[in-house]
């Protein structure tokens, strides 16, 4: 095949071994980085390595082209060991501007390998940038491996001859050189980006040809030119068997509500108003009509929570979904769902506050608005995905959990797992776990609050049903009846109720598992998007023999069983979090552990380096 | 692989019932007696409210609808507690969120006979955006609001059809905010149907419930009720028996717009304002407005609305009624067409969609 | 004086000292207890007795007379030593009609008074209550001491002829001979009452006789009736001179504003949606407009909130009011305060929930709502008054921490303080602390977020004043410019900044102090409104020599400095709360103290005697 | 006692400023540039928005307000950057609210000239609620509504002006929603000053902001805007240069409604319906309406506002201009009647109030 005998013809030069890279593609908005970073992503992914990936889109506005805000980035880590993160610190960057430069710059290990486009780097592009002098002509690289290349020159000249396409055009190839630059510097093959070029230009033949082209053109060079000495292998890992595809959060949380559905046999209703970095999620599922979903635009997100109370009155999988402030303003419409014991789910993608705060960015900070942000004793369940993949598989435990229970279940994602992109085992939908939702039909001793004598639940009785005729609302309940009732003793008691149903979910869902030993000197308690982060810290803390362990929350209201227990066996707990130390908050007060919490609020994840920093010092101390 | 929600047959087992028990079997005729709930009735002695439910409630066996497929919905209010009255489903849900939990509601399952109860305050003030948004969307769902001019269970505070310079418990010197008029609201919201009666007048009340009903789209009713508590005699100066001819005008479509006791004065229009002529002397029937409630355009409809007493007579009746397809029919519409397009959904195909890698 | 001649005639029968009597008068909504209540009480004030009362309206919507949901419903409490609640279970019932019986029965002490309407318990009457047989007719009253008197038939006969008014009129006053009647079993003057009648009925005339002849004929049957052998006497209370008034909370709270507004010297603008049992805040202030009070009934709470931060934005005090529904839907918006650092005050009149819940009864289980109820790290400073007239005081340092930390107050009054009224010892303007409110004026070295070291406020800078134009908004600002900022470093130092500004206030607060001994065996921690009945248990305790103390949190976010230290010194701390634990759940995660909570959750407030049960219980463990 | 704030003067120390630097004393003339702030722009390339900030830019100084006295309220969204770029008072403050902000911010100091600034979204979608009741309130405050038919700062979901049947990103199978019309929605809030412009037409947008700024009473301005990246040539099919005066119609005060290139075609109502009119045939000036702006009725600027291409040409210009009492000057009214009437307020008179008693 084509590539071998391009890889063939390489062998000459010097091949290096490494088990781990961390590549950071960095542009203008304009300059397709995102495809970039997929295309070796997926090349990545057929050679076999494992892969983390997180794409670093610009604030919500576009910016002006060559300034700061609009620099657009993609960064991945691919290994021939399994790994969880997309990595700390670039081992390379490649900068196609000025701005890309100063934006990603402070990231790049020493030494570490940096590409610049250098025809980018014009008076124009450095003011832009607000680069007093060139940083690329004056010696402010020093600290690394910097390799100047005119790629624009090189592409117009690669496709002068054989391309009819106007300059603007031609320039826009860029990025398919640097990437086959990149292919040929970590030895990837060039024939599964060649592929998806045939297939996504099918009728631009002349744009396949342009960026087929490109990319080859970046990889002779690389190949030909004297400056690159060395290029590297990474060996494949060793991956469970199965089929894989790359899956972001957004996209998994989706599929996961869709899969729900088919499960369930009971449709989807979709109800949102849209809000970064949540809105892919309506996206997504507006496509999905074949399978009977249903989504809806609302005028807010009150209206959507509310419609989705409505669809879950009428029957159907009632789905909501936002971010944070979205969250805020459905506060008192979930404690009417709490009220009527109707079973919505709840998508929080949360994202960096207070208030509008920083949408384009990751955070954990509405756990505490989840757990008492509504008036009144309101509990719901909550549920947090570990990683873009789990998205999927806790999207449809919110479901089971909401039906099977009769209670809202809110569902808490944020921007990292959202856009964060995975290698995901494809699971076949005969080993999902299929789950009865039953609606009553009985109308013999029918009452709308009667209860389940395991789980409390009522029963789910939908209009259309003859005989079941009943009205449900926000003012207490008197319990059984379902009559609106101001009597003090049934107020304790439903209260008391609503209670008792979110404990209960704590028989219906696993144990925490232990990642390492079951008892010793450090526990680090994580939740939602830092299990990749944490896990390998402490995965670094086995290899350097301590005697740490931790235990990743995916169920958060109720906790699982065995959470006090665990603590009890640690000297000391530490519980890093993208907050103040809201989960650290609730253990406090729930376990009376001196749990120590590790606040992170900058907008970004747990580096590895900084978990194992903090580790180190709370287990020394 | 499971049977899919909400493709086969289109609508979902929950739905089952409702094809079951379906519109095709003559449905068994009902009483007024079958509506009503085993709830005590919790109004005040003499509010206006208790008109408006037995009408309802006299009418719905009329319509042939079935108990246990018709669902009414309210807000938070006096008015707002209809539903536990009615023998039918119901969701007394929060303060002017009705209409989007009717929303709901009705794209969930369209089989469904969908009511929202609510008030001027639930409507118009804290409800005032889902309102527009339900009505633009043309959902064939039957909006009746109860207009007492004030908020009733909160005692006595005004509402935004309160009038401009009322006194009220929070307004010891006056409103100073200038009133909406229900009508004009709904009508820029691009209802199809828009209609108002008022609580007394109990056989045109019955009418105009019957024509919302058979209304395929978004009705939207406006009733002037009574709060003998905190805002009694509202409407006495032109609903009082003995003035009503003269005060108020029922419109009729197709007919020109004749009022008074003697049918001797009517509306025309001079140079883009109402008027109102006197039949006996200088105008004649040929100068009146003829009422169209099917005009596409909602000019006349406007116009009328925004009749107030004592310049114009009160109109009341059906201001508009036109056809224009309903969101769900729609939503279903391009559920079907998606299917027959792509077929119905197929997980396994949908989970290994984009590009997919083998590991032996 | 006429009082005292009336009172001589009497010396005759006998008299009993008695040093506390609870009261509960209880009718129909039409029977007008709550002013006989009002009008015993201000006559027992005048008396120099020490008063608490507490009027149990029926739920919001008005119900068929004679229904049991019809049933209002007015306690009062008077003693001639000081006392802090209207007491557990009255000495006295007067019951109107059969649905009073009904409804109030179950809390009459055994061998409890119980004066009721005989001509009220026809047929319809007692259909209406739900009594298959005439209570008052079988044996069922054996446990109370009981006086059937035919009010209705009494009040005819002595108005008949000197009285010109319709039937419908005269029987209208039945309250008044009702408690002409219990002026004489309680030894009280009738001329307050008298004279307030002639003040009341100026234009009317024969309305005033009526009552009046009602008043004394009740008083002149018990003087010459057999029935009443012995009347009672409750000496004057030891109270700190001064002049006096009763007041509701709500009413010190709108007056404590205006006070603010005085004081601070910048206008009040009070945005409010109405909602029970806020409201009457709204029609209080409304009135207030010779103050130069703004008031503004919004579209709903969420305008209400924003106007009120326009407000603030515009150099007002921006005040909001509401109850916990509505501090759901305020939430989104509180945020944005937090973020632009604008001083606005949030009342929130707690009542029973979640959802629409219980309206009209009182709860307090809203803290964790206003602590966490919104997106993102948010936090506010919170607020609780403990007293009807405490209301007053805490409205004026909610504005003075306000104005002075350039922060979001939450304000958490209930439905109990609301409603509830007691005898205030009315301050002197002179004597209340003035606060000073300065604007920004200077343009020099301007930043809108630049700091106040010691309180690390911003600069209050109003439009109008040239030179100081700037833009403040919800995303996240640079410090001192308060530019837009993305910066990860910026954000964290934000985040930090925001909680350090509520931290700083605790330098700004008075300590905590000890109601008991400093140290010991049983702390009991209470907040709001259920000061008196804690109290008054803690009072009893040491009566009986336990080793129990008490302290009372009027600011809860922060804590007072020395509330940590205090929890040291006891062995066990015991939290009751109108809700399933809230205080408690702060205390355990701040100091790890295991605190143990005592929830009650039934709309009503707490009895004396359920609380020293449960201290008894703790301390005896 | 202290002197009371807001009553003494009226406007309480906040306004010194204003009055100190009062609209007595001849502004000092400013240029552009002063109204021109330290922040980068950061719109699109290409972006509308740019040509209607640089007009409200130049308006401003030749409106002689003083920067210092001038709020600019903004909610979230593109358009809603705005205020960053004014070198005025300014608050950005959440998605739909900046209504309600700018009734605070009014209602405390009404010397202040207060501005809304809003997207499609923003102002009809999640806050429809507070535009109409601003609206209705008719405080004088400038509502700037910047429709581009468009979510963008979410990047292209659609909006409640979005057209019926729109794929957007989140209807990939078209829009099912009926599209709000913002003037009808405005008129029927009981609007008094409305007014449509676009981004391109500088002189005419320059205009509209003029007179906006100079109606006292709310001013409700609709101005399309492109959105070049997420609804590009939303509305060249009548805005291009080249069609423009066949397919709008400017609007002029006591002019009849003529357009076209020739100025041969005009617009005139038969039987209760808009008509397009040759003049080259048939029709003659007579037929044609005269537009007023001052009619005491909205129906005309109802009318008009729903014309819509290419049935009719599309309207720009001022709809409706009338004189309401606005809700500041009442609300400052009541304060000095009560001061009047009652006197200022005392603080110790007010808590002493009711019944007391002393005791020694
Ligand atoms: C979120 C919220 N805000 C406020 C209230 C208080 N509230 C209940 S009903 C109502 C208005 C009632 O007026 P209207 O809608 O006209 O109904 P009516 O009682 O007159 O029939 C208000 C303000 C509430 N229940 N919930
Ligand atoms: C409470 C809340 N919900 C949703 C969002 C996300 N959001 C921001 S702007 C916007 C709509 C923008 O559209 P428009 O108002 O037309 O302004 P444009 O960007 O088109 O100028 C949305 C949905 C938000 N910021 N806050
Ligand atoms: S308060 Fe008014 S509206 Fe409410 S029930 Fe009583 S009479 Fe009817
Ligand atoms: S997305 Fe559209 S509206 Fe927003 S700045 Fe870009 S071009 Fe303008
Ligand atoms: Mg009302
Ligand atoms: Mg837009």
């Amino acid at each position: 095949m084509e590539s071998t005998t391009i890889l063939n013809n390489v062998e000459e030069k010097h091949i290096e071994e490494l088990d781990t890279v961390v590549i950071r593609f960095a542009g203008d908005s304009g300059d397709g980085m995102q495809l970039t970073g997929t295309q070796f992503t997926n090349t990545t992914a057929v050679v076999g390595n494992d892969i983390s990936t997180l794409p670093d889109f610009p604030a919500e506005i576009r910016a002006p082209a060559g300034s700061l805000p609009g620099v657009s980035g993609f960064q991945l880590n691919f290994s021939s060991h399994d790994i969880r993160t997309p990595g700390d610190e670039p081992d390379v960057l490649v900068a196609m501007n000025p701005a890309a430069l100063k934006v990603n710059l402070p990231d790049l290990q020493q030494g570490g390998i940096l590409i610049v486009n250098t025809d980018a780097f014009n008076e124009n592009n450095l003011k832009k940038a607000g680069y007093a002098s060139n940083p690329i002509e004056d010696d402010s690289l020093g600290g690394y491996r910097l390799f100047k290349l005119p790629i624009t020159t090189l592409v117009r000249a690669a496709l002068r001859d054989d391309v009819k396409l106007p300059p603007k055009e031609i320039d826009r190839c860029r990025n398919f050189w640097a990437l086959g630059l990149m292919y040929w510097l970590y030895d990837r093959p060039l024939d599964p980006t060649m592929k998806w070029l045939e297939a996504k230009f099918k009728n631009k033949p002349e744009l396949v040809k342009a960026n087929q082209l490109a990319l080859k053109a970046g990889f002779a060079y690389a190949d030909a030119a004297e400056i690159f000495t060395t290029h590297y292998r990474v060996k494949r890992a060793a991956i469970t068997p199965g089929t894989y595809r790359n899956i972001t959060g957004n996209e998994a949380t989706a599929l996961g509500c869709v899969a729900a559905s088919v499960l369930a046999k009971r449709s989807l209703f979709y109800a949102s108003y849209p809000i970064t970095p949540a809105s892919d999620i309506l996206h997504e599922l507006s496509m999905r009509k074949n399978f009977g979903v249903k989504t809806f635009q609302a005028e807010d997100e009150i209206a959507a929570v509310c419609a989705a109370i409505g669809s879950a009155f009428a029957g159907h999988l009632g789905l909501t979904g936002t971010s944070g402030p979205g969250l805020a303003l459905k506060s008192e419409a979930i404690g009417l769902a709490v009220m009527t014991e109707l079973p919505i789910v709840v998508i929080n993608v949360q994202r960096g506050g207070p208030s509008t705060g920083l949408p384009t960015k990751t955070e954990q900070a509405d756990l505490l608005q989840s757990m008492f942000g509504r008036n009144g004793e309101c509990p719901v369940a909550i549920v947090a995905p570990a990683t873009p993949g789990d998205c999927f598989h806790m999207a449809v435990e919110a479901f089971r959990i909401a039906t099977k229970h009769m209670i809202p279940v809110i569902y808490l994602s944020d921007g990292y797992l959202a856009n964060g992109a995975e290698p995901w085992r494809i699971p076949r939908t005969e080993d999902l776990p299929p789950f009865q939702v039953n609606f009553q039909t009985d109308p013999d001793g029918f009452y709308p609050y009667s209860r389940d004598p395991q789980t409390l639940a009522r029963p789910w009785a939908v209009p259309g049903t003859p005989g079941l005729e009943h009205r449900v609302g926000g003012i207490e309940k008197q319990d059984i009846t379902g009559n609106v009732s101001y009597e003090p003793e049934n107020h304790m008691h439903m209260v008391w109720t609503r209670q008792e149903k979110v404990e209960r979910i704590a028989d219906d869902i696993p144990d925490l598992e232990i990642f390492g030993e079951s008892q010793g000197r450090l526990l680090v308690v994580g939740w939602g998007s830092t299990y990749g982060s944490i896990t390998s810290a402490v995965e670094e803390m086995h290899k350097a023999g301590k005697s740490v362990s931790s235990v990743h929350l995916r169920y958060l209201n109720p906790f699982p069983k065995n959470f006090g227990e665990i603590l009890g066996r640690f000297d000391r707990v530490l519980v890093p979090e993208l907050n103040m130390g809201q989960l650290a908050l609730l253990m406090r007060a729930r376990f009376l552990v001196p749990a120590i919490s590790f606040p992170k609020v900058k907008g970004k994840p747990f580096k590895i380096s900084e978990l194992t920093d903090k580790i180190l010092e709370v287990y020394e101390e | 692989m499971p049977a899919l929600p909400g493709v086969k047959g289109r609508v979902m087992s929950t739905d089952a019932n409702v094809n079951g028990g379906g519109e095709q079997t003559p449905p068994v005729k009902l009483t007024r007696k079958d509506f009503v709930s085993d709830q005590e009735v919790r109004w005040c002695p003499g509010c206006g409210d208790y008109a408006i439910l037995a009408q309802v409630q006299k009418v719905m066996p009329e319509l042939g609808i079935k108990r246990e497929n018709t669902v009414f919905v309210s807000g938070i209010g006096c008015s707002s507690r209809f539903p536990y009255y009615m023998n039918t489903y119901g969701v007394h849900s929060i303060h002017g969120r009705a209409p989007a939990v009717a929303t709901g509601i009705k794209a969930a399952n369209p089989e469904l006979s969908v009511w929202v109860i609510t008030g001027d305050g639930d409507a118009l003030s804290i409800g005032g955006n889902h309102l527009i948004h339900a009505i633009r969307r043309n959902l064939d769902i039957n909006i009746i609001l109860f207009n007492n001019r004030i908020y009733g269970l909160t005692k006595g505070q005004y509402s935004p059809t309160s009038e401009f310079g009322k006194k009220t418990k929070s307004t010891p010197f006056g409103v100073i905010d200038y009133p909406l008029n229900p009508l004009s609201i709904a009508l820029a919201a691009e209802a199809t149907f828009v209609a108002r009666s008022f609580d007394t007048h109990t056989n045109h009340l019955q009418m105009v419930v019957e024509r919302a009903m058979h209304h395929k789209g978004v009705s939207f009713v406006e009733v002037y009720q009574n709060c003998n508590i905190f805002n009694d005699h509202a409407f006495d100066m032109f609903t009082a028996r003995d003035v009503r001819d003269d005060r108020m005008i029922e419109l009729e479509h197709g007919k020109p717009l004749v009022f008074g006791k003697e049918g001797d004065r009517g509306i025309a229009i001079r140079d883009m304002r109402l008027e109102v002529v006197d039949l006996n002397n200088g105008a004649s029937e040929a100068d009146l407005i003829v009422h169209n409630e099917k005009a596409p355009d909602s000019y006349l409809a406007y116009m009328l609305g925004r009749m107030e007493y004592p310049e114009y007579p009160v109109p009341i009746g059906v201001f508009r009624d036109v056809d224009k397809p309903t969101y769900e029919d729609m939503m279903r519409g391009q559920i079907d067409e998606a299917v027959s397009r792509m077929g119905a959904g197929d997980l396994d195909k949908l989970i290994r969609g984009g590009d997919t890698w083998v590991i032996e």
